[in-house]
């Protein structure tokens, strides 16, 4: 499948050459000349990169981009977790770790997790899994970029002329009328981004729906295909509710039009009911992406078909729906009425059950396996029992009783990230391990790569365990001045943060490095079904030279144990 | 190559436009306008706000089904047209559901 | 069912500017035309979304605040608003008519049409500015630090989120009508400069559903807004 | 807690405390046994089937009662901690009738607080052990939230609206009072102390100290700056505003047709922005009052109002009870 011929046409005609771009953009790959001809060394010009319309060089475009971003939320985030080893504001003033907090949240929420699977890994893999040779709308999807980098460029410029102190929530009346920062800026920058994510995700469900190749029934996509599918119904559905919550905001800031006032009888709760219609949700579009890799790494090194595919994929959707459904738990103790709360409460709750079914699901594949504990498995089954313990606590959070003690605490921080971290960014990196023969035509030195995995493993636990029992003792979040009986506890996060922080700087490393001296690729280092390993590493610009026919369910391991699925 | 694109009427024939489909349907609409005016200065209490609705979503079923197409659409695009609507009710209703039973002492 | 094809020889990124009917990643004219439909109806879906959130704070805020919402509503020209309401309507005639005369290979026609339905957008934003500029002479635009100023003082605050609403709802659906007359226009001049006219059919259809939309969200707006209570 | 000392669970000072612990015990030990089980089960199949392990691989197919347990097994579980739960919130949001009354307002980045008495404190709240306290919060910028861990309470307070919640302390000792819910730059310097002491010691510091005008008092005077008796009073002819005595916690039926319980936040909203929610037979001729009473004096007013007698026909000492609406007719002339 190394037929390279059909490949030879560059993406950009003769247009005016643009005058910048981000940094770092060509460092991507210099293969040697002999290579044969890929989506990568067809065209290294400039105006190439930026002006492309392939969904591969896109994805890679997001893939540099996200970096830049979470490097900067990384770095806010080990400022203030210097900041916290002491009880006292020693580091910084409070205006500091304000903007140092809101900083992290929103940088990290809006720039790097919502993208970081669907717009580097998806848009790089969706067409490949369903056989196309782009998505729908490929120049919709550099427009995507495009918004994206201009939101993502005004957040980073707004926190150099002096941040903003809102928190990621911008709860009115303090994001309205009180803060003194720059809430508008930062409101603008979500603003553009929301519609970046609307256009991925509107490219992601038209290319499913009318870009797979024949005989790619339902039945037989990818699990990545189903939960990215699933990722963008929440990505249209959801987005521009908060585009017009954060548009709202914007305009009785800027242009003194009163919406959640309560001067004027407006009811700042609107705000947090809007805002979280989207907010809630979209954290399944963080992690339902990261269930999509899980799956597929998981069938790939134990050689087995998914256990209960139907399952798991039907988990997928029924999480997206019921995700829309649960969003006043974040409002237990707000002043929303208590029968509110109780409805709220009980279909939060029910979320156990798909979230059950996916774990119970992923273990019950490894049954009968052959399976290789490479650096992808090692992530995913970390993503497992991380996974259960955010999912777990999560129930406590969607306990009234128990909420009322625990919002707002530390304990809520330590969940989100167990889901967010050691869910959404542990798939992520084992995603960008597993694909990045495909998408480099290198392989990653393996050594490094486990033992950058574990200590992210361990370097994450130790950051985040101790935040639930500080929760549990009811530390507030967003207080860098507490009692100094918890310092013990803000010390051991702040360790565990620190091993954490290197273990993310490994893959950084290592990963470039393989550009250079990382072994060829084959097409198929893994071995493993599905379209996008039968087509070269790195793929051509138009990915297939013959449409594939697809006669096979997916993970059709011949010699996989598991066998038929339970309908 | 979709498996899904067999099977499904051809949108309405090109060459043969329903204009008077068209103007009647405009008809209707202006009509209706008429109706939903005089309508809001007939007292009916709470009624009001109800007829202006049915009224309202009358004109629109009759642009979204002709003058969009949707009666000769692919049943994908009826699921979508409805499910864009019926998640504007899930946010509507979930966000009464907190205003309607707000109440002291609970 | 297309089976075994490879139309790689297509330019690769150019459907659109060229008159080369079908992309180079899609098969054939049937799956690209369905493709660029469901688009533009899932955009739909997002536009509703939008709308939705100020469709929802209007609901809760007009339940409330039900008498000043009933006052406030009496204060918008129902004139002028019905008026609106008709350009509009008309101006989604003849984007039906436009749609039309495309499919028939009419060129002329089309651009007219499109001519006809960019004007009468046109007519509706002056009309809206009118609308805006009577309530800025009345002080009733409570925006940029304009004073506000309501006859019954003690409704004061819920007639400003009256109006405040029906600034930002009908701005934001002025703000849709502006882009889709730029985007006409843009396609008007496509169509008169195309060598087959058929070949925007696509195009004006889904134009024409974008159009369609902003109609029906003024649809909406227009009993919500000018016919709380007339009686 | 004054100390220094490594903790790993927060102090337990109220009545609802240890039953908000058992519960949270209850899933920890539920998350403990699924979290094992999960892990156990990988490292297990992990050993067992790892790649040259010479073990069964049969082909095998899931059978459909396997995934069904799955799908159910969790839904008895989540029904029965979402009672469990339900249950106890919604005692911890219904204060007793005859819990005393501690009115609170926060603003940045301090908490305001008063008691029956009159007794004013700022970023202390001293309470009794044995009797139930409801705090009646508003906020005079944006939302803070009342918190305290050691009575497993929280609650936010809201800018134009009361919000109430209650907790009986059982244990001496000072505890930490915290806000919550992210209010600006010194957010995290807006907390205080929650001292506990018994009814004895309680009395004795109420009695000290300096003494402030008890609430009614203050909007009795508040009541007759403002004039409020040239209107609402059964002895002007013709009635030009509905009477007050015995309006709170009542049905008001309004001019719209729809009747509300003259609560707080009723009260208050009629004070500063009358004309939202008009008494059926009367005219929106009210002033408004927004922005002209500070929220310390709506809160005196509103004490006053109280101390006209209740819905009970009870008059309340500045204790009063809860709201609970009554069924009889609103302030009909």
């Amino acid at each position: 499948m190394s037929d390279p011929h059909g490949a030879t046409v560059s993406p950009s005609t003769s247009t005016s050459p643009q005058p910048s771009s981000p940094p770092g953009v060509v460092t991507v790959t210099r293969p040697a000349v002999r290579d044969p001809v890929n989506y990568l060394n067809v065209d290294y010009s400039w105006k190439s990169w930026l002006l492309t319309v392939d969904h591969k060089r896109i994805g890679i475009l997001y893939l540099l981009s996200i970096t830049f971003f979470f490097v900067i939320g990384g770095a806010a985030a080990v400022a203030f977790r210097l900041e916290l080893m002491t009880p006292k504001a020693d580091l910084f003033e409070s205006e500091t770790y304000n903007k140092l907090f809101t900083m992290h949240g929103v940088v990290m929420i809006f720039f790097f997790l919502i993208p970081s699977i669907p717009a580097v890994l998806g848009n790089f893999l969706v067409p490949l899994m369903v056989g196309a040779r782009d998505m729908a709308f490929p120049k919709l999807n550099l427009a995507s970029w495009y918004l994206f980098m201009i939101g993502g460029l005004t957040a980073v410029w707004t926190m150099l002329i002096g941040g903003v102190d809102t928190g990621w929530t911008f709860y009115t009346p303090y994001s309205s009328t009180y803060s003194n920062t720059y809430v508008m800026a930062t409101a603008v920058a979500v603003f553009i981004t929301g519609f970046s994510s609307i256009l991925t995700g509107l490219n992601i469900i038209v290319t499913v729906h009318k870009l797979r190749a024949p005989g790619m029934h339902w039945f037989r996509m990818p699990l990545f295909i189903w939960s990215h599918y699933a990722a963008s119904l929440i990505m249209i559905l959801g987005t521009p509710v908060l585009a017009v919550t954060i548009l709202l905001v914007a305009i009785e800031r800027g242009l003194g039009i009163g919406i959640f006032d309560p001067k004027l009888g407006g009811d700042p709760i609107l705000f947090q009911h809007l805002f979280w219609f989207y907010s809630h949700p979209a954290v399944y579009i963080m992690i339902l992406p990261s269930f999509g890799v899980i799956s597929e790494i998981i069938a790939a090194f134990s050689r087995n078909r998914v256990f209960g595919y139907r399952f798991v994929a039907f988990a997928s959707l029924g999480i997206a729906v019921l995700g829309f459904l649960v969003w006043g738990h974040h409002m237990f103790v707000s002043g929303q009425s208590a029968y509110a709360g109780m409805v709220f409460s009980i279909l939060s709750l029910l979320i156990a059950v798909p979230s059950a079914i996916k774990v119970f699901n992923w273990t019950a594949t490894l049954y009968r396996g052959r399976l290789r504990f490479d650096t992808p498995l090692l992530y995913a089954l970390g993503f497992i029992g991380l996974f259960t313990i955010g999912g777990l606590t999560g129930l406590f959070l969607a306990l009234l009783a128990i909420d009322v003690h625990v919002h707002d605490t530390y304990f809520i921080v330590a969940h989100f990230h167990y889901i967010m971290v050691g869910g959404a960014v542990m798939g992520y990196l084992g995603g960008l391990h597993y694909w990045w023969p495909k998408m480099t035509g290198r392989l990653y030195p393996e050594g490094w790569a486990r033992l950058s995995a574990i200590l992210v493993f361990v370097g994450f636990n130790l950051t985040f365990f101790p935040q639930f029992v500080l929760g549990y003792l009811g530390m507030p979040r967003r207080y860098h001045i507490y009692p100094p009986e918890w310092q013990t506890l803000n010390v051991m996060s702040s360790a565990g943060a620190s091993i954490l922080g290197v273990a993310y700087l490994f893959p950084i490393t290592y990963l470039i490095w393989s550009l250079k001296f990382g072994p060829r690729a084959s097409a198929n280092p893994w071995d493993a079904t599905g379209l996008e390993w039968q087509v070269p590493s790195p793929p051509t610009t138009h990915n297939f030279a013959v449409t594939p026919h697809v006669t096979e369910d997916a993970y059709a391991y011949p010699d996989s144990a598991l066998v038929g699925d339970a309908h | 190559m979709s498996a899904a694109t067999t099977n499904l009427p051809a949108p309405h024939d090109p060459a043969h436009p329903p204009i008077g489909l068209y103007l009647r349907i405009y008809v209707y609409l202006l009509v209706l306008l008429a109706v939903t005016v005089g309508a809001a200065y007939v007292h009916l209490g709470p009624l009001n706000i109800v007829v202006a609705l049915v009224i309202a979503s009358i004109k629109a079923w009759l642009v979204v089904m002709n003058f969009m197409h949707l009666r000769d659409s692919p049943r994908l695009n009826w699921i979508v047209a409805a499910g864009s609507f019926l998640w504007l009710v899930i946010l509507i209703v979930g966000l009464l559901m907190d205003y309607v039973t707000r109440s002291p002492g609970v | 069912m297309p089976t075994q094809t490879a139309p790689l020889s297509a330019t690769p990124t150019d459907g659109a500017e060229s008159d080369e009917p079908v992309a180079h990643h899609f098969d054939t004219l049937q799956q690209q035309q369905e493709a660029v439909t469901l688009g533009m109806w899932v955009f739909l879906a997002t536009e509703i979304m939008f709308f939705g959130g100020a469709f929802a704070t209007y609901t809760v805020y007009r339940r409330e605040h039900s008498a000043a919402f009933h006052a406030a509503s009496r204060e918008l020209d129902l004139v002028l608003g019905g008026v609106n309401t008709l350009v509009l309507l008309t101006s989604s005639l003849t984007m039906a008519f436009a749609v039309a005369a495309a499919g028939a290979r009419k060129k002329g026609l089309t651009v007219l049409m499109l001519a006809a339905t960019m004007v009468l957008g046109a007519a509706f934003l002056g009309i809206k500015g009118v609308e805006y500029h009577h309530k800025y002479e009345h002080h009733l635009l409570p925006a940029f630090g304009l004073p506000f100023e309501w006859h019954d003082h003690a409704q004061a605050g819920g007639a400003k989120l009256f109006f405040s609403l029906y600034l930002g709802m009908t701005g934001l659906h002025a703000l849709h009508m502006v882009i889709g007359i730029a985007l006409m226009g843009i396609f008007a001049v496509r169509v008169w400069r195309s060598v087959d006219v058929g070949h925007r059919r696509q195009g004006t259809e889904v134009l024409g559903l974008y159009w369609h939309f902003v109609d029906v969200v003024w649809i909406y707006l227009f009993p919500l807004l000018y016919l709380i209570d007339r009686s | 807690m004054d100390n220094a000392e490594f903790q790993l669970f927060p102090d337990a000072a109220s009545t609802v405390a240890s039953r908000v612990d058992a519960l949270f015990l209850f899933m920890t030990a539920l998350t403990i046994f699924f979290t094992v089980a999960i892990a156990g089960a990988i490292l297990y199949l992990g050993i067992r089937y790892r790649r040259g392990a010479n073990v069964n691989r049969a082909q095998y197919s899931p059978p459909l009662w396997l995934e069904l347990s799955w799908l159910l097994t969790p839904v008895p579980v989540v029904i029965f901690v979402f009672i469990w739960s339900s249950q106890l919130f919604l005692e911890m949001q219904r204060p007793p009738k005859d819990a005393m009354e501690i009115r609170v307002v926060a603003k940045q980045w301090m908490w305001k607080l008063q008691h029956p008495s009159g007794r004013r404190e700022i970023d202390e709240l001293h309470v009794p052990t044995g009797r139930a306290v409801r705090m009646t919060m508003i906020s005079e910028d944006v939302i803070h939230s009342f918190y305290v861990p050691a009575f497993r309470i929280k609650q936010d307070v809201l800018p134009g609206r009361y919000t109430t919640t209650w907790f009986e302390a059982d244990t001496p000792g000072t505890y930490h009072l915290f806000c919550a819910e992210y209010c600006g730059t010194n957010h995290s310097r807006m907390k205080g102390r929650v001292v506990v002491q018994t009814p004895s010691e309680y009395e004795e510091w109420l009695g000290g100290g300096r003494r402030d005008q008890s609430p009614v008092v203050a909007g009795a005077a508040l009541y007759e700056q403002f004039r409020c008796g040239s209107c609402h009073a059964q002895t002007v002819t013709p009635l030009r505003a509905p009477p007050l005595e015995g309006i709170y916690g009542r049905s008001v039926k309004l001019a719209n047709g729809a009747t509300v319980t003259a609560d707080d936040s009723y009260l208050r909203e009629s004070i500063t922005r009358p004309a939202a929610k008009v008494v059926a037979g009367f005219q929106p001729i009210m002033p408004v009052f927004e922005g002209q009473i500070s929220e310390e004096g709506l809160s005196d007013l509103l004490a006053y109002l109280k101390s006209l007698g209740t819905a009970d026909g009870v008059t309340a000492d500045g204790s009063g009870g809860a709201a609970e609406g009554g069924s009889r007719e609103g302030a009909k002339p």
